[in-house]
């Protein structure tokens, strides 16, 4: 063994105690969760006081109301309904295809309709929301000039177009997740002769399932916060309950925006604040479900 | 090293590779001119790490058309339900039948994220139509067969990742042989299980040779010699077959 | 009170027609003449819930548009039907006279203007309300979007077609309005006369003070129809809409928002 | 599949209803004068508005929404980290309107106060709500990748002695700069294709203009005000350029961030 | 088998574990009440899998802190910089230079996403202030030491994860070799390689042993008795010193 070499002496660099990065994440996140902390605290503050039955049915009963015997006036109770059914169609229109279209771009690559597929579903998320709207009003101004003279904006209208906004983060939550299957557990299902359907349906999809609700969710939140879309397609100030697919409706998002530029009493900013409130509620409550299932499919994963 | 199989006189050619080439990334990893594979036999695949053992195991039951970036070229026919097969000609419906005949097991233990019963009746439900009881038969013999059922009779409904490792490999291997192959693909069974436990697997697979026609990968000398009817060396991709030992 | 329950045998009186229909009827478009709609549509829906009544606000042009489309029965506008849209086959139903007037934050202590001045703020020549005897501020100035009948009305009559500066505010609404320049107290903007209370005032236009009986008068010149438009001759609900908006009940609702009613065309 | 459809139909839409607008009245489309009641019908100032907008508000929200996320990764203030993404994850469901009401309430009395000049409603306003608009969902996206990414080689370099902000500065970001990028094209095209705030918050002024206190008009916001007009009127004709103009801008950010990906994919 | 170390008179007592126990998840996996560990030797930790080994390094120099399930109680004291340190006293601030003066080497090959070249110098410009030439010239005596210079060194700007697995793995080895550690933590460093591999890895521990302080971790019985001058056995979690061979 040759005589060792004495070891290069460097120069150690100075451990500063505090690295500015942590200066700056802090003041990012303080500044971030204090805004945020603000519009929270400010909506609550402003529309707890108006949350009463009054608010939701007006002078209507509100048994009454809610069994659909009386119609409501100046209360917000319709706007959540038609929110809800709002909500409820779009889903129906856009899950099959969504979560159809996301297995079927994760299975089939490299088919020329998933080489049209993708990009298509890729372009219709970064579609504005207003586009849409703008969509769904030339569209049923053109059907009724062409062959559907009855056709008219509506909720089914405007289901139809926040299907196709929301469309794409089924498809893409879908097709990530299935995508993150670990390739092993593919060689594992084809090496035991499944066959690619019953892979598909046995063991991807059941291993995804808490991805794809809480896609779900997500879309569920989107379809219930947009105003641009519904106002151009069958949102109105007045409608009462809904009452059909093929009738207008009103919606919270909508009312917000209505009377929060043109209250003209202490009751109509209420209402303002108090469909606010219970917007805020329902869209944080679906989020905070979907938070969830992310948070406990990291643990099982 | 005496067992049953070597005593037996006649060697019978149940499969043949010929001019095989397998590409990944465009890059040929495996070549494989000519190679027979004999009938209730152990044929041990050893050669060094990349070497492609593991994607030549893939290429016998076509698992490799699995991974978008693999192509394979050449023949491999395998006699499969007693009729000769040309495998590389099958289409795509035909290969989970292909994969049930030629059932594999991989380096690392790969159980469905399922419970351990489920991760033996999924893929024999996918395979077969069968009654309750009948499913319970096959799936407690496999399970005795691997060595694994009076571990795990009693918690059936456990996760399967919940087992330890050996345990998982074993039952990988079980559910494999529930599926009734005829040929099976063990990959490195034992690598990175210690010395007892690759005893136990080791004689397992002595025993299931009076069963089954096996190709097994193996880094060890000791384990080739002690398993090995005839020998596969993988070198740099060119897969031959060697002497026995 | 006697009056009251006369009135209330009255009004029950011209729901009766309701009394065994069903059926929707959707209306649109002039913001102006929103609280006449509601409350008319209210009453009628608390007689007979078996009616639905829509109203969307929008403005004129979305009234003009959308019945023209045949996208709702009812369109209404806060100005006369343009040729273009009369070609449709529309017919115009004037129920109301309103006037526009100038609205100013209630804390602004300007109380006259002249219409030259007028003008001359919304070309952008005037840009302080110290210019107009007012405390030093810039005034902000507010407009209504394309759609509107109140802006045409406003921009014809009152500014004489001068155009409006570029940096005007635009707000959706009379409604939205009122609002705004409740608000701002730099703002100046314009609206239904219906539309106006504590919350903003009106200054005086060359003296006078605008009021539904300075427009009656004629004194006050700035003065427009409210019409209810249909595509054709209404029938059915539509039709028994607009006869309960023509009917005494009907004008109360319309005297209550503030314009002044007018009698059936027969 | 249906879905192919609706998006054909869209871009057939929107196209047959642009081309001939473009095609009779372009150049005057590309002026940047509105003035409707003169027959002038110019876009550019809306254009001008929706850049301004969205360029600025991503500009501000992105370097912060940087800081949260690496907040969020820093093992210091772990115990703070999952709180933070709680709130993101609230915030992001809170939909736009309840801020714009929060910001008509707040934010631009406030901002009247402050500036003299201003009306409140100006794109200043309209800036900020749009930079807590589109920060938690440029957070969330940043978080979901990196903090994988921090795992991941968060002991190996640790084992190296480096500090975990080391470890995020020289090897977590300069290894992510795609994900960073896709991060700020996404707030982006959120903010671009946003309707409500400055609808609500931008004062809707057809001028353009380069103060921030300044009231203007987005495009998305044009296509809420005109569509209420008559159609076939030149005001009804503008939307669909409008509309194509933003179509335009949405294929062009989703072209990058295909890219993007892409060469992603490819350097796994 | 006869290595210079052997031959070293004196064994000087470096470090020095008592009561250390880890709990992973509120499990505790590994205890250990006492061990000395001795300068210049190779220490060789050996158990089957599962048994805490990785653990049990990572311990060493406190990488167990950066799992967020994990906790350590105990002391273990090192000599680093000539100086006794209770390293379990270590404020957070303090601990990259420890980990810089234990340095380890992973099961498995894990490069940092970047070039070569840059896997090199990142935590080389962390930890000093060097200027160019001095960097070139550590990086390059680093990578000869762990015998990868020669193939690498007209490629230093290729992604790192492009190397084959045996380079990775040598990579690791020199990225921190380069950073000048006093004790040297091997986790399985010839895991799934092949025999020629092996060896010439087993060849560069002994030949290091003579710079540092080496715990490695070897699940095979031949290169425990070809390196080790002290052998640590892992069973269960209890970790303990046995006689040398
Ligand atoms: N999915 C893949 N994509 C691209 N190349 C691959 C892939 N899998 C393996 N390879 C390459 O193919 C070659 C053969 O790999 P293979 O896994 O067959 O080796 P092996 O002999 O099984 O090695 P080991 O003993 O390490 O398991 C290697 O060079 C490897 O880098
Ligand atoms: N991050 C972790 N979280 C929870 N448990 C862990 C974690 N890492 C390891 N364990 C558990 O701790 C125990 C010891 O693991 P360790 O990795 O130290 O074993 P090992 O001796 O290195 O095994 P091998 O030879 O397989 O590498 C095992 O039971 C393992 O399941
Ligand atoms: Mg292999
Ligand atoms: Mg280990
Ligand atoms: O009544 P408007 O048409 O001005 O809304």
């Amino acid at each position: 063994m040759t005589k060792q070499e004495p070891k290069p002496s460097y120069s150690p660099r100075r451990s500063c105690r505090t690295h500015w990065l942590q200066v700056y994440a802090l003041a990012c996140a303080c500044f971030f969760t204090s805004l945020v902390g603000l519009c929270l605290a400010y909506i609550i503050y402003r529309g707890s006081p108006t949350l009463s039955t009054s608010l939701f049915f007006g002078d209507t009963a509100p048994l009454a109301a809610i069994l659909g015997r009386q119609p409501i006036w100046d209360g917000i109770w319709p706007a959540c309904a038609g929110t809800l059914s709002l909500v409820a169609t779009s889903l129906a229109l856009a899950i099959p295809p969504g979560v159809a279209a996301g297995i079927y771009l994760a299975e089939f690559p490299k088919s020329w309709l998933s080489r049209c597929v993708g990009p298509a579903i890729d372009i219709l998320a970064g579609i504005p929301s207003i586009l849409m709207g703008l969509f769904g009003f030339t569209l049923i101004i053109t059907l009724r000039s062409l062959t559907l003279p009855t056709a008219n904006t509506s909720l089914l209208l405007s289901g139809l177009c926040i299907a196709m906004l929301i469309l794409p983060y089924l498809a893409s939550t879908t097709r990530t997740a299935l995508l993150a299957i670990p390739s092993q557990l593919r060689l594992t299902a084809n090496s035991l002769g499944f066959n690619q359907w019953q892979a598909i349906y046995r063991i991807y999809l059941p291993r995804c399932k808490t991805a794809i609700i809480s896609g779900i969710m997500l879309a569920t939140g989107r379809a219930a916060e947009d105003t641009a879309v519904i106002m151009l397609t069958g949102a109105v100030a007045n409608a009462g309950m809904p009452a059909g697919l093929l009738e207008r409706y009103e919606a919270l998002p909508f009312t917000i925006y209505y009377y929060s530029s043109q209250y003209q009493s202490q009751q109509e900013l209420n209402m303002v604040f108090g469909a606010a409130l219970t917007l805020l509620i329902f869209t944080t409550t679906i989020f905070t479900i979907a938070g969830k299932i992310i948070s406990n499919q990291h643990d099982t994963f | 090293m005496i067992h049953s199989n070597k005593s037996m006189p006649a060697n019978k050619i149940i499969g043949n590779v010929s001019e095989l080439e397998v590409a990944l990334d465009n890059k040929v990893v495996i070549k494989c001119d000519q190679l027979e594979i004999y009938q209730n036999k152990i044929h041990v695949l050893t050669g060094p790490s990349g070497s492609g053992k593991s994607t030549f195991l893939r290429a016998l039951n076509r698992l490799n058309d699995c991974l978008s970036n693999a192509r394979t070229r050449g023949s491999i026919c395998l006699q499969i339900d007693g009729k000769e097969t040309s495998i590389d000609k099958l289409k795509p419906t035909q290969l989970p039948h292909l994969r049930r005949k030629v059932g594999m097991v991989f380096q690392s233990p790969n159980p469905l994220p399922v419970s351990i019963e489920k991760n033996m009746l999924l893929p024999l439900r996918a395979a077969y139509k069968l009654s309750k009881p009948e499913e319970q038969e096959i799936t407690q013999q496999a399970l005795q067969l691997a060595g694994l059922w009076h571990e795990v009779k009693d918690r059936m409904h456990l996760a399967a990742d919940k087992l330890s490792g050996g345990q998982q490999q074993r039952l990988c291997l079980a559910r494999t042989l529930a599926l009734q192959p005829e040929i099976l693909l063990l990959d490195e069974p034992t690598a990175s299980l210690d010395p007892q436990m690759t005893e136990q697997i080791e004689d397992t697979i002595l025993q299931l040779a009076d069963r089954f026609t096996i190709v097994t990968v193996s880094h060890s000398l000791a384990q080739t010699s002690k398993l090995a009817d005839f020998i596969i060396k993988a070198e740099d991709g060119i897969i031959s077959a060697s002497q026995p030992t | 009170s006697d009056s009251s329950s006369k009135q209330n045998e009255n009004a029950s009186a011209e729901l009766k027609v309701f009394a065994d229909q069903s059926g929707k009827l959707d209306i649109a478009g002039g913001t102006a003449h929103i609280p006449v709609m509601k409350a008319a549509a209210k009453e009628i829906m608390q007689f007979n819930p078996q009616i639905k009544i829509t109203i969307a606000g929008g403005g004129s042009g979305v009234g003009a548009q959308q019945v023209a489309e045949g996208l709702v029965q009812i369109g209404n506008t806060g100005r006369p039907l343009k040729e273009s849209e009369a070609s449709r086959g529309l017919i115009s139903h004037a129920f109301a006279v309103d006037g526009v007037a100038i609205i100013l934050n209630p804390t602004n202590p300007v109380a006259s203007l002249t219409q030259q001045q007028v003008i001359d703020i919304y070309s952008g020549k005037i840009t302080n309300w110290e210019q107009l005897g007012g405390v030093e501020n810039p005034i902000s100035l507010y407009t209504r979007d394309e759609a509107s009948g109140t802006r045409a009305v406003f921009f014809k009559k009152l500014l004489k077609q001068t155009p409006i500066a570029k940096s005007a505010n635009v707000v959706p609404s009379n409604g939205a309005m009122k609002t705004s320049i409740a608000n701002d107290p730099a703002a100046i903007g314009y609206s239904s006369i219906g539309f106006i209370d504590d919350s903003v005032s009106a200054p005086q236009l060359d003296g006078v003070t605008p009021s539904n009986e300075a427009c009656l008068s004629g004194e006050y010149p700035i003065t427009r129809k409210l019409f209810m438009n249909t595509q054709g001759e209404p029938s059915g609900i539509t039709a028994d809409f607009i006869q309960f908006i023509f009917s005494p009940s009907g004008a109360a609702f319309i005297e209550k928002s503030g314009y002044i009613a007018i009698n059936a065309p027969e | 599949m249906a879905v192919l459809g609706l998006i054909v139909a869209l871009f057939a839409f929107i196209f047959s209803f642009a081309a001939p607008v473009f095609m009779s009245s372009g150049a005057e489309l590309m002026s940047s004068n509105w003035r409707p009641e003169n027959q002038q019908f110019g876009i550019t100032a809306m254009l001008k508005g929706s850049l301004i907008l969205a360029v600025i508000s991503t500009l501000a929200a992105f370097p912060i929404a940087l800081g949260v996320s690496c907040f969020c990764l820093i093992p210091k203030f772990s115990k703070l980290a999952k709180p933070v993404i709680v709130v993101t994850r609230l915030a992001a469901g809170i939909p736009t309107v309840v801020y714009a009401v929060c910001a008509l309430f707040i934010l631009v009395p406030l901002v009247r106060q402050s500036f003299t000049a201003s009306s409140g409603l100006c794109l200043l306003s309209a800036i900020i709500v749009m930079i807590i608009l589109i920060m938690p969902t440029m957070i969330v996206l940043l978080n979901t990748q990196l903090a994988p990414s921090f795992q991941r080689h968060q002991l190996t370099a640790n084992s190296l002695g480096m500090s975990d902000e080391q470890v995020i500065c020289k090897v977590i970001l300069p290894v992510s700069s795609k994900a960073l990028a896709s991060a700020a094209i996404l707030g982006f095209s959120r903010a671009i294709g946003d309707t409500m705030i400055p609808l609500m918050l931008a004062g809707n002024a057809a001028q353009s203009t380069g103060s921030l206190l300044d009231s203007a008009r987005t495009l998305t916001a044009h296509i809420g005000l005109v569509i209420a007009t008559e159609k076939g009127s030149p005001e009804y004709n503008s939307l669909f350029a409008a509309g194509f103009i933003l179509l335009l801008s949405s294929l062009t950010v989703t072209i990058i961030v295909r890219r993007l990906e892409q060469t992603h994919a490819a350097h796994d």
